[in-house]
């Protein structure tokens, strides 16, 4: 058991290098940069200055070089907009996120039917902004209902493919009272894809969390996203970006953990 | 009919032109993807060891990046457009097709059937598309609906974003987005796209879970 | 009579001479794998088949036994060009099979395989199963073709109007005819039979060993006949090779084998041979309950651990085996 | 009076084409301490019937019978908590494939412990030791350390091992066994028959074993029920069976499996032709028609049971003939 954790860190650490590297190629060869900062009415020589002040005239292995040293320093360098840590400016908003990725993948239009049910015709609620634990249901309710019917079925699915195998009629011709078959005999085995497909979700509702906090006025990691994407900040879409696949990458770890918990056969690397 | 938008244009007519705007990117979308994503499956299924190894890597590296944010981020840097969201979500889109390829791959590569069509003599490119293919298309049909499905919603959130399709096309996001500011007094202004989103994305599972029915397993008597 | 070290010697020198009346020549047939290895993780090895040789006559059909996972599947995917060995050599008709272009190669050795429901592409009609062969070699014209395929189904026993259904239609014993045919339609000299009835009911497996038969008769085939069914082996073969983790622990004419076979694991094999004679009981052929891990095969003779006759020498000597073709047959055991 | 008693069982299932006629009415006793074998090919409705009698069919199949009485109780009267009350403690079953049976997800000893601590009041400490007494039992050694296992760690031979001891550890009176050894090497199966004959003997558990291979009916069998398209068409005791097969089914299977001394090497098997009728929708008369040797017009009606001998009944119109002509002329047949 101890090998296969050890094994299995060591692939999730190589999955988020590649992940950090392609966070950082994915915006840096996609455009010039320094002109995308500068915005459009600037001259050339403000698009020179901002090239040697953010270090993109360099080689770009320069460039990564010194981002991913940051990086591991947890220095995710200064916001292009905010001009101030970026560090310091997710962990402000991850606590937000965090409370709203209880749920899954966005559906704009759904929060805003939650919006003008719930907070424009009902009254129950609120329609935006974060005061108080009301101002998070909604939100909650349109980020999770998407994953929602993907794990019921799936769970619905391992649920009767478990029930259909020997080992379960094995239990039963051992005269084994259903909630025991259920619950001790069939349960643990359908719930490993359910567990594996959870980590999936989970990632996708951080990523997904940028459409909801937009509808809900939120200003959560994902708005923190946006703004930055519509401002060109890139060191702040970059972090988030990785800060998501980290995290991504974590629950997914902890995911194949938890399943060779349950199922002695997974423990091999 | 269903009356007009703020510019005083004929919803209907947005509505129905908008439907082939969202059914275009979801084509568009789901073939790119398919292509991307079925050569990786079907090559990392059919080789195992080291090729295998390397593509699911790719696979797992494709999950850890949150699509949503990505496709805004590349498609401010790029500029939407009708041809930025195809070939964005296109490049993104591809991990279920490769997931489930691989999978399918691995259980027919030992069959017996490929065995012996390895025995006379077929070439790879025989084996890969005359064998395999056609016997694992029903599962990829049902990939590809899911995924044309998951394009149009995404190309209406990046609508919605103003990330994506740029007015004045109508694009069913854009629709949203646009009545957004009267949503409080005329609900329709944003209902009747909303709708029509979900009608369109709930026909497509449909359409995806009768060809499941239709492709079940036929094989053993 | 050529011994087992002067053809090693000799294939190292030169090509052998192709010998007319030998269809099948396997001279010290190895292969190895590597298992269990993951992207970070060391590899174990698996020696599934090793220092194999066996000679077949064109025309003779040997059979090939041993429990499962003992490698006589993965001998046979070793001759069919399926794997690459790890050591030693297959000859086909006195030519390395190495040196033999895969397409030559199907014309000259076919496979039939043991499970009918997967041996066939489930999206293929009959037809075109039966003439795949034709049209991957590009054999004949479309008429051609169709009319070949119509007189091999005749061949095999198949109603004509099989040839417009498909594998999902048809019952086993009617599909493993139509991979007979498939394997057939190019008039190999070789067959090898994997196991090719072992998944139909007894009695339509009595249909397909008279076809099998009936067709080694007609058409002068050469068989390699791979089973774990005794009464089918004896029926069928003309000899017979007992493999045992990888190695050949016996080999003799069939005659010889079932009256005096002298291995005991073989010996073993004939005892729990179940034949339908009622109050002889359950025979107990004295093996143990310990099964030896293939990656990690026991010193001395492999089957030490379960052998009923075991000395102390057995479990640090290897006994040796005869050479191809000793008279009489051979086998690996100190007290053969 | 027999252990269990089986008048006209029929399972019906559902299926798209519309009712499959899985088991058509079969009657069947064991006695106490007897080794009945159901012997069938694939789709004759052997297993159908073994989940029929363990209660275990599933919910969409439709279950009738006459009767259905084990020791003495209706087991179509009583409720599933009551039949849950008697498997595993008073009939237990073993299955066909090892790899599957057991449940990866639970180490060995809690698999066996569970069906003791079920049916028994024992503590957890009675149950560990009589789940090792009975792994040494069947062989396994080591069996203390085994407990804490789990079935991937087992070769299949071992698992099916288990299994044995699992069936056995509530002490059952009737053990129905469908195909236990199918998937097991030829060596590994005669251990394993010999290992159930000698504890059936051992014990005084009736067993029912349902295989396809008349070899091992041959060898374990008191009794045996030949059963075709969802029907017995004959049962004997086991010499009977084999030395006078009244029914030309049973004559045919026993024809056409090569054997040593009767079946020249090489020669001609006698193979049964045609395939097996489909049980989809209703069946009249002789179900084996189509494909036997000796079919006549009057096939097309329903054969009633011919009694040949003591405890020997076959089910066609010329049983009697078949019988009689079957010992000495299976020589000729083949030469």
């Amino acid at each position: 058991m101890g090998r296969f954790i050890f094994r299995r860190t060591l692939v999730a650490l190589g999955v988020a290098l590649t992940v950090s590297i392609i966070s950082f190629l994915l915006l840096h060869l996609s455009g010039d940069l320094a002109t995308a900062i500068a915005g459009p009415d600037a001259t050339a020589a403000e698009i020179a200055r901002i090239r040697v002040q953010f270090g993109l005239d360099q080689p770009m292995i320069v460039q990564f070089y010194h981002w991913f040293t940051d990086v591991l320093q947890l220095d995710f360098g200064q916001s292009y907009y905010y001009q101030s840590s970026v560090l310091s400016l997710i962990a402000d908003r991850l606590a937000l996120l965090v409370a709203v990725i209880g749920q899954a993948m966005p559906s704009f239009w759904f929060g805003l039917a939650l919006i003008i049910l719930f907070a424009v015709q009902l009254q129950w609620l609120p329609a935006a902004g974060h005061e108080g634990w009301q101002s998070f249901i909604l939100p909650a309710i349109a980020l999770g209902y998407y994953a929602t019917p993907a794990m019921m079925r799936l769970t619905r699915a391992g649920m009767l493919e478990v029930l259909e195998s020997d080992y379960i009629r094995t239990a039963r011709a051992k005269g084994l009272r259903t909630p025991t078959v259920i619950f001790k005999h069939a349960l643990r085995n359908a719930i490993i894809p359910v567990v594996a497909l959870a980590a999936v979700e989970l990632g996708f509702m951080l990523g997904g969390s940028v459409v909801i906090e937009s509808v809900f006025s939120l200003q959560g990691l994902g708005q923190l996203a946006w703004d930055s994407i519509s401002r060109n900040d890139f060191p702040v879409v970059q972090a988030v970006v990785l800060i998501i696949a980290l995290f991504y990458i974590a629950l997914t770890l902890l995911s194949d953990i938890l399943n060779a918990m349950l199922d002695p056969r997974l423990r091999v690397g | 009919m269903l009356g007009t938008d703020k510019l005083g244009r004929d919803m209907l007519s947005r509505l129905i032109f908008g439907a082939r705007i969202s059914l275009f990117i979801g084509i568009a979308a789901a073939l790119i993807s398919a292509l991307i994503g079925i050569t990786l499956g079907i090559l990392a299924g059919y080789f195992g060891g080291r090729v295998d190894s390397v593509i699911n890597y790719l696979i797992t590296t494709r999950l850890a990046l949150p699509v949503v944010l990505v496709a805004l981020a590349m498609a401010s840097l790029v500029g939407g457009s009708l041809t930025t969201v195809v070939v964005l979500l296109g490049l993104l889109l591809w991990d279920r097709f490769a997931v489930v390829t691989r999978s399918a791959t691995q259980q027919l590569r030992d069959s017996e059937y490929v065995l012996s069509a390895r025995t006379l003599g077929c070439s790879l490119q025989w084996i890969l598309l005359r064998e395999i293919l056609p016997n694992i298309a029903g599962a990829l049909i049902v990939v590809a609906t899911l995924e044309m499905a998951h394009a149009i919603l995404l190309e209406a959130t990046l609508s919605f974003l103003g990330m994506g399709v740029q007015p004045p096309l109508p694009s069913w996001g854009l629709m949203v987005a646009e009545g957004k500011a009267y949503m409080f007094f005329k609900p329709w202004v944003i209902a009747i796209p909303g709708v029509a989103l979900f009608v369109l994305v709930l026909a497509i599972n449909l359409i995806g879970d009768g060809l499941r029915d239709i492709n079940a397993p036929d094989g053993r008597n | 009579m050529m011994t087992e070290t002067l053809i090693q010697s000799d294939r190292e020198m030169s090509a052998p001479a192709p010998s007319p009346s030998l269809a099948l020549e396997l001279s010290a047939l190895s292969k190895r794998y590597r298992v269990g290895g993951g992207m970070l993780r060391a590899a174990r090895e698996l020696q599934a088949v090793s220092e194999v040789s066996l000679r077949l006559r064109a025309g003779e059909t040997l059979g090939l036994v041993g429990e499962s996972g003992c490698g006589k599947s993965t001998l046979a995917r070793l001759l069919l060009g399926l794997e690459a060995p790890s050591g030693g050599d297959v000859l086909i008709g006195g030519e390395p099979l190495h040196r033999i272009d895969r397409r030559a190669l199907a014309r000259r050795i076919q496979p039939i395989f043991q499970d009918p429901y997967s041996s066939l592409n489930p999206r293929r009609s009959v037809a075109s199963i039966v003439r795949l062969p034709l049209d991957v070699h590009e054999i004949g014209a479309r008429t051609e073709r169709a009319s070949k395929v119509v007189e091999m189904l005749d061949i095999v026993g198949l109603p004509r109007r099989a040839a417009r259904q498909y594998p999902g239609q048809l019952s086993g014993g009617q599909r493993q005819r139509v991979a007979i045919a498939r394997a057939l339609i190019m008039r190999p000299d070789i067959v090898v039979c994997d196991e090719p009835t072992s998944a139909l009911d007894v009695s339509v497996q009595a249909q397909i060993l008279n076809l099998l038969m009936a067709l080694r008769e007609e058409l002068g085939l050469t068989y390699l006949f791979i089973s774990h069914d005794l009464s089918v082996v004896e029926h069928l073969v003309d000899r017979v090779a007992v493999m045992y983790l990888g190695r050949i622990v016996e080999e003799r004419t069939r005659e010889q084998l079932f009256k005096g076979a002298r291995h005991p694991y073989t010996q073993a094999l004939l005892a729990s041979a179940l034949t339908p004679e009622p109050g002889l009981g359950v025979p107990d052929a004295g093996l143990g309950t310990v099964m030896p891990d293939p990656t990690r095969p026991p010193a001395g003779c492999a089957f030490h651990p379960r052998c009923p006759r075991a000395e102390a020498r057995c479990s640090q000597q290897a006994p040796a085996m005869p050479p191809v073709g000793t008279p009489g047959g051979r086998a690996a055991c100190h007290f053969a | 009076m027999a252990l269990l008693d089986i008048r006209n069982l029929r399972v019906d299932l559902p299926v798209e084409t519309g009712t499959l006629h899985a088991v058509r009415g079969i009657d069947l006793s064991v006695e106490r301490g007897e080794m009945l074998c159901i012997v069938g090919e694939s789709g004759c409705g052997k297993s159908m019937t073994s989940l029929a009698i363990m209660g275990l069919l599933p919910r969409r199949a439709q279950v009738r019978a006459d009767s259905l009485t084990f020791d003495g109780i209706d087991l179509t009267a009583i409720s599933e908590r009551r039949r849950s009350d008697l498997r595993g403690a008073r009939m237990a079953m073993m299955f066909q494939e090892p790899m599957t049976a057991l449940n990866p997800a639970w180490t060995l000893g809690n698999q066996l412990i569970e069906a003791l601590r079920r049916h028994r009041r024992v503590s957890k400490r009675q149950a560990r030791e009589r789940a090792v007494e009975l792994l040494e039992r069947v062989g396994i050694t080591a069996a203390a350390e085994r407990l804490s296992q789990y079935p991937h760690q087992l070769s299949g031979g071992l698992r099916q091992r288990v299994m044995i001891a699992m069936a056995l550890m509530c002490g059952p009176d009737l053990i129905v066994a469908d195909e236990p050894t199918t998937a097991l090497d030829v060596t590994i199966q005669a251990q394993i028959l010999r290992l159930i004959r000698e504890l059936q003997q051992e014990m005084g558990t009736a067993v029912i074993f349902i295989t396809h291979d008349l070899g091992v009916v041959a060898r374990i069998a008191d009794r045996v029920a030949v059963m075709y398209a969802g029907e017995v068409v004959e049962s004997a005791p086991v010499e009977a069976l084999y030395a006078r097969p009244g029914h030309p089914y049973t004559r045919g299977l026993l024809e056409c499996i090569p054997a040593p001394g009767r079946t020249a090497p090489g020669s001609r098997l006698q193979a049964i032709d045609g395939v097996v009728p489909s049980l989809v929708g209703e069946l009249e008369g002789c179900a084996f028609r189509n494909r036997c040797p000796r079919a006549e017009p009057c096939c097309a009606q329903t054969p009633p049971f011919a009694s040949l001998e003591a405890a020997h009944r076959a089910r066609c119109h010329f049983a009697a003939t078949v019988a009689t002509v079957a010992t000495d002329s299976r020589e000729a047949l083949c030469s």
